[in-house]
């Protein structure tokens, strides 16, 4: 029992890991409708400048504040350059440029930065909390209470800039609707640009979280895999769902990972956590927190 | 719109009942969108529902072809009745359609449109159709054939090969109205065929639709905003607000029914 | 289609146009260096391809080349993708005054792709500790050289390792232990060895797959608590190594009861795990450091006039720079030893370099004229034995760099062999390949 | 007025159903496979047949099949190397098994193989639309995968995962030379392309496209959704399956699982989108374009660098080709979103006019 406690918490606290990536994903496709492929990319990006400057001898805030400035400039330069040609086209171009944008984000960050792996830590150890694990028997690792903390922190950050700033009013009424928005005077484009840099700020959260576990290094890109079904799952276009879905399946792909996957050879969670995600689909085409979409004619 | 338009004789008089609505309700949620609507369609007549905005018109044409399943009553079609009856059956039955918002395929060209049309009628299976041989070539030829007599009879001719999304709308609705009578349908409902359009267009497509019921002996349902037009062209008329029928019978009847002209005068209930 | 059309004359324009000029002089032994220097595994290709190209050049500027004849190179990007791969080695066959010296892939993937082509255009395929492990018997594959050491004899040397840890092989009976790999071919490639290894010393075994691209371990090494081995092998690439580590200190397993492979074992692979890496121990055919004096050799005829390949020195010594040395030492060698016999001073074609592999031999006292006593082991290979060598060493990692713990541990060839000989047949029967008789060949 | 059509009457309907109504067309594409049968066999250099013909035909193939799913019948796929290796595995499976299969029948089986997987995976379609299905199709591009690497018998139980082409042998003749693969490869291709064409020109290819644009109207006027959904991944899926197939016999000549990962789709992904969603011959277009491009950058930076004996680490040649071909990805979507195909098309319709503008 208490090792099922603790895959079952090894699992929800891998799916926070998850919904921090989905987050950035969510932003972005909340408020412009774009299917951000380039959110593994910029996790790695934001990573990579952040630990490079720290290994330059800067200090933690000023690295921090700098790599920022990156995300923000990367944001707005991506609005303009691909973004606001590309308005008005269907989804899957834009889908389409944003993987086209991946290849230069990539090329970009090893070209500044080279393609060595690099280690980082941020003060906490991950390793088990000893009293729990005396007493218990249960491991469960200080730096994943520290990473859901922090994922706890980043939304609640959202929730207040979503509601109390005027910039986040803005934001919701683009995402509920683009032409009323227009019609009110709000610059769409001005949006957008705000919007990919939020989404630049959660990529760096999320790479330096997966920094710690992984190293930084260029695998850092494929972390926007473990995202996409969180994705289906929660829904696109919502917060919460981001954080629901990516417990849901972290703990559901960790519980089969361990009890079922012994028995056809294991490695299922490449798929499982898809096919969750799929068969979840075929109740709720809507995923759990999207609105029922009803066909008119 | 003060053209005399029945004034020759027809050459498919008015028949039998062909469609009987009968009791239906319908409901979304909470809300009542029809509520116990019974009337009938006799074959060949031009059959009109009309109403106020909201009054369930077209909740009702969707009930008809299968789009909205009733929580409530039967659907009989020449005596047989439908209750759980799918979009592509009631199209299977003879029974065709327009939309009030365009429903036009638009990256196809018209004459791929207006094919469309016709699947109902396509037999040769894709592997001989990927062959583009024996049957399937034959039939695609005999399709282009009975689609070319639709476009000549709505003389769309000049936009055959254009994409639909570049046309102006009333040469859509047109085009959609060419798809519908492409499948040779029994009954044909129309859903505000003259929506948006001008004087002229509205003129020619009264036209169209009387040459569709007088050429083809199409039984025609009809869903109008104009009241000139409806009392115009329709042999019947039904007449629905907030869901329910107040008023059923030839144009004059209809024009003379206190409960109709309340309703449109907007008397309270 | 015009538009395609002309985007290929215009490749075509260029690829001829660039050929005259790579073969404008004689006495040129070209070598292709068909690598990656972006992408998940850039670490890895860029060091082994530095280290590679840093030894051509400093036996060009030492010695004036093989007797005379100065090795050339062009790189292409695989992206390890076997399809640029292929078209690498397409690109790169022909070139030089003799075409290809022989190629090094540097993919498992790849090297299989070019099995077949290497063999029919006569150009030696060069996987040294990757590829087929088959391929070692030299009677079936007669261009294609699994050199040094191949995955199972590193099995087999890891099991043998793991005995003298636990005092002699007696002890190995219960024992548990865990093989976390890498789902893919390569992550494959040991299983059948470890458990006829399991069946004959008494063992269990329990393999635990790792999905690509490994960033995400939990509930193996969950499983692992559970199952609480006395040992851990490591069959991980790229990030998959890391985050093992990192994994393995998340449940308190401990870091000097896990053996990586030589794919899991460089400074890229326990750098990124911070401290948790303290203790892991890696196997590997080479060594790291930067005080043989081949290496020395290096940084005085190369770095001295600032032609390395390496923008980063402190990266020269490392594992995967002297791998990349060893790959050069072995293709030179084969070049001299090809031009023993086919003409000192001559461009070797492809063909010729396969003989002088398959003849190669260098032994202790040559490896200390080479400056690289204890940096690699001797090689001898044959028409029958493709793989030559066999023997591994095992490092610990400190901190901060490599430190060797073991001397070569010779694999139970007694073992691998004739699983290799098995394997081999039942590809000559699919492609039905007479399989060469090796005494007849000089 | 070198691309006329003026003058050229057609007096039947079966005449303006040809593939290619416009004389200039039918001479230009009988001239290129005339070129490509006829020519290229006896000219071309093995590096142009193994590196970049063989692979331009396979992918176009490939591209094909997704473009019938995707660009036809508007469902978005991220499966298609999953289907690919299904192709791949099966038609080696078949070979290795069945005796005396015929090489070609191996293919064929391949190809249904894939396509009755592709209908597997693609009744989530009939729920699930966009993104959402683009991003379920995920589970058959790693499913696929991972059974092929679990479960022994897709593989002959070979030690590695690796399976490796048997000979290919069609009526006595052996297709070993980098020329007879690429006439092989070109044969499937071209005949494959002419049915997929016949295909969406006639009944199924509408109701691809009726489903595509708009499917509660399509099944209004009688299009079954659920069958021509399924149809439509099924035959992409055959597509698919029989270019994987090619892949493993006539490309590469040995494949392993890891071969067809998601990156493969993706690319395939991008050939659609930039040859021009919904044309076969944007197809082609787009393969080349993808497939050749890396090549080419590759080739041209090379060349400047020694041309102005530039010392540029190659690392960073290597990220800047990388960059370059992400950039002009963005670009030509910015330039035609529609693709390439439709570039062609544009071109064509000023080609009719030139040397006079009205």
């Amino acid at each position: 029992m208490t090792f099922f406690i603790e895959v079952l918490a090894g699992g929800l606290l891998a799916g926070v890991m998850y919904s921090l990536v989905a987050l950035g994903f969510v932003l972005i496709y909340k408020a412009s409708g774009v299917f951000n492929f380039a959110q593994g990319a910029m996790v790695f990006l934001a990573a990579l400048t952040f630990v490079s400057l720290l290994e330059m001898g800067w200090n933690f805030w000023l690295a921090l504040l700098v790599t920022l400035v990156v995300m923000v400039g990367v944001g707005v330069l991506t609005e303009r350059i691909v973004l606001r040609p590309l308005v008005n086209q269907p989804p899957i171009t834009l889908f389409m440029a944003t993987i086209g944008l991946t290849f230069v984000l990539e090329g970009l960050s090893q070209m500044v930065w080279g393609s060595q792996p690099h280690g980082l830590e941020l003060g906490i150890a991950d390793v088990p909390m000893e009293w729990l694990s005396e007493k218990w028997n249960i491991n469960i690792s200080k730096f994943d209470l520290f990473a859901a903390a922090v994922a706890g922190v980043l939304v609640a950050s959202l929730a207040v800039f979503f509601q109390k700033t005027r910039i986040g009013r803005a934001l919701r009424a683009v995402a509920d609707d683009h032409q009323a928005a227009l019609a009110v005077g709000i610059s769409l484009q001005h949006i957008w640009a705000i919007v990919w840099a939020v989404a630049g700020f959660v990529a760096l959260v999320a790479g330096m979280m997966w920094g710690v576990r992984n190293g930084v290094q260029y695998a850092l890109t494929f972390t926007a895999l473990k995202a996409l079904p969180v994705l289906i799952l929660g829904g696109f276009e919502s917060v919460p769902g981001a954080i629901i879905g990516g417990l849901i399946i972290g703990a559901s792909e960790k519980v089969a990972e361990v009890y079922l996957g012994p028995y056809v050879g294991g490695g299922i969670e490449s798929w499982f956590a898809y096919v969750i995600a799929l068969v979840f689909l075929l109740v709720r085409p809507q995923g759990l927190f999207g609105e029922k979409i009803i066909d008119r004619v | 719109m003060s053209i005399a338009l029945h004034q020759h004789p027809r050459a498919h008089p008015i028949g039998e009942v062909l469609l009987a609505v009968e009791n239906v309700s319908l409901s979304f949620g909470g809300v009542k969108a029809l509520s116990d609507i019974s009337f009938d369609v006799r074959e060949h007549e031009i059959r009109a529902i009309i109403g106020p905005n909201g009054a369930g018109k077209s909740s009702m044409l969707n009930v008809l072809n299968g789009v909205y399943h009733p929580q409530k009553g039967t659907i009989r079609l020449r005596g047989k009745s439908f209750s759980d009856m799918v979009s592509h059956e009631a199209a299977a039955m003879g029974i065709a359609r327009t939309f009030q918002n365009i429903a036009l395929f638009k990256g196809m060209t018209v004459l791929d449109n207006i094919l469309t049309g016709r699947n109902l009628k396509m037999r040769s299976n894709f592997l001989q159709q990927a062959l583009w041989w024996g049957p399937a070539r034959r039939e695609e030829l005999a399709h282009r054939h009975a689609v070319e007599e639709v476009i000549d009879f709505l003389e769309i001719q000049h936009i055959r090969k254009t994409p639909v999304g570049r046309l102006p709308y009333g040469l859509q609705k047109r085009v959609e109205l060419a798809r519908a009578l492409a499948a040779e349908p029994t009954i044909l409902l129309l859903d505000e065929p003259m929506a948006g359009m001008n004087l002229e267009e509205k003129q020619d497509m009264c036209r169209f639709v009387l040459d569709v019921n007088d050429h083809y002996g199409t039984t025609i349902v009809l869903i109008e905003h104009d009241m000139g037009v409806v009392m115009d062209i329709s042999d019947r008329v039904v007449v629905l607000d907030y869901g329910r029928k107040i008023g059923d019978g030839t144009p004059d009847d209809v024009r003379a029914n206190q409960a109709v002209i309340d309703a449109y005068l907007g008397v309270t209930h | 289609m015009k538009r395609t059309t002309l985007a290929l004359a215009s490749v075509a324009l260029l690829a001829a146009g660039y050929t005259g000029t790579a073969s404008a002089q004689a006495k040129e032994q070209f070598v292709p260096a068909n690598g990656y220097w972006v992408g998940p595994y850039a670490p890895g290709g860029s060091g082994i391809f530095g280290g590679f190209l840093d030894y051509l050049k400093m036996i060009n500027a030492r010695d004036g080349g093989v007797n005379g004849v100065k090795f050339t190179w062009e790189k292409c990007e695989t992206e390890y993708n076997n399809a640029r791969g292929v078209e690498c080695y397409e690109r790169s066959k022909k070139k030089g005054p003799t075409g290809a010296t022989m190629i090094h892939p540097l993919s498992t993937g790849i090297t299989y792709s070019l099995i077949e082509k290497g063999t029919a255009d006569k150009i030696p395929i060069v996987s040294i500790g990757y590829g087929r492990t088959s391929a070692a018997d030299g009677r079936v594959f007669p261009y294609v050289f699994p050199l040094i050491t191949t995955y199972w004899s590193q099995a087999t040397a890891m099991i043998k390792f793991i005995a003298s840890k636990e005092g002699g092989t007696a002890k190995l009976k219960g024992k548990k232990i865990v093989l976390v790999y890498h789902d893919s071919a390569y992550g494959k490639e040991p299983h059948a060895v470890l458990q006829k290894m399991a069946e004959q010393y008494g063992y269990e075994l329990t393999l635990l797959a790792v999905p690509h691209p490994g960033n995400e371990q939990q509930s193996q090494w969950l499983q692992i608590r559970q199952i609480k081995p006395n040992w851990v092998i490591l069959w991980g690439w790229g990030v998959m190594n890391p985050t093992a580590i990192k994994a393995a200190a998340k449940i308190g397993f401990p870091r000097n009861k896990m053996i990586g492979v030589w794919w899991s074992g460089a400074e890229e692979d326990v750098i990124p795990a911070g401290s948790a890496a303290k203790g892991y121990m890696a196997a590997g055919f080479n060594i790291s450091g930067a005080n043989f004096p081949v290496i020395q050799d290096i940084k005085k005829n190369v770095y001295a006039k600032g032609e390395g390949e390496m923008e980063d020195q402190s990266r020269i010594g490392s594992i995967f720079y002297n791998r990349g040395v060893v790959f050069a030492i072995v293709t030179v060698e084969a070049v001299r030893k090809a031009q023993e016999k086919y003409g000192k001073g001559q461009s070797m074609t492809g063909e010729q370099v396969r003989w002088g592999l398959e003849n190669l031999d260098i032994s202790e006292a040559y490896l200390k004229k080479l400056g690289a006593t204890g940096f690699m082991q001797p090689l001898k290979v044959s028409c029958l034995d493709h793989e030559g060598g066999g023997q591994v060493k095992f490092q610990q990692w400190d901190g901060t760099k490599w430190n060797v713990i073991t001397d070569w541990i010779t694999a139970d060839k007694a073992l691998v062999r004739p699983m290799i000989e098995e394997d081999a047949a039942k590809y000559a029967k699919e492609k039905g390949i007479t399989p060469r008789d090796c005494s007849k060949e000089s | 007025m070198l691309y006329r059509e003026a003058g050229q009457f057609k007096s039947t309907y079966a005449e303006d159903m040809q593939i290619f109504p416009i004389r200039q067309d039918r001479i230009g594409v009988i001239l290129l496979l005339a070129v490509a049968f006829l020519v290229v066999p006896f000219v071309a250099t093995q590096y142009w047949f193994s590196a970049l013909l063989i692979p331009f035909l396979v992918l176009s193939l490939a591209t094909l099949g997704l473009n019938i799913l995707t660009g036809y019948a508007g469902q978005i796929s991220l499966g298609t190397a999953a289907f690919m290796a299904v192709g791949a595995f099966m038609a080696y499976n078949a070979e290795l098994r069945i005796p005396g299969m015929p090489l070609l029948g191996s293919f064929i089986i391949g190809g249904l193989c894939a396509a009755a997987v592709g209908v597997v995976f693609g009744l989530p379609s009939l729920r699930i639309k966009g993104f959402y299905l683009a991003v379920a199709t995920l589970a058959c591009q790693f499913f696929v995968l991972w059974a092929i690497n679990r479960v022994g018998w897709f593989t002959n139980y070979s030690s590695s995962g690796v399976i490796s082409a048997q000979k290919m042998v069609i009526l006595g003749y052996t297709f070993d030379t980098p020329a007879s693969k690429y006439v092989l490869t070109l044969s499937i291709v071209v005949v494959l392309a002419l049915l997929a064409k016949n295909l969406m020109r006639s009944e199924t290819g509408r109701a691809f496209m009726a489903v595509r644009d708009m499917d509660v109207a399509a099944e209004v006027i009688g299009i079954p959704m659920m069958k021509t959904k399924l149809l439509a991944f099924a035959i992409s899926s055959f597509y698919c399956g029989v270019a994987g197939a090619l892949y493993a016999y006539c490309y590469l000549g040995t494949v392993e699982p890891e071969a067809f990962v998601l990156d493969l789709s993706f690319r395939v992904l991008f050939m659609v989108i930039i040859g021009g969603v919904g044309s076969i011959m944007g197809s082609f277009v787009g393969a080349a374009f993808i497939t050749l491009l890396p090549i080419f950058l590759n080739l041209a930076t090379e060349v400047i660098a020694n041309t102005f004996d530039i010392e540029i680490s190659h690392a960073v040649v290597s990220n800047a080709e990388l960059m370059i071909f992400g950039g002009l990805i963005i670009f030509f979507l910015i330039v035609e979103p529609n693709g390439l195909a439709r570039l062609w098309q544009i071109a064509k319709e000023k080609l009719r006019l030139w040397p006079f503008p009205h």
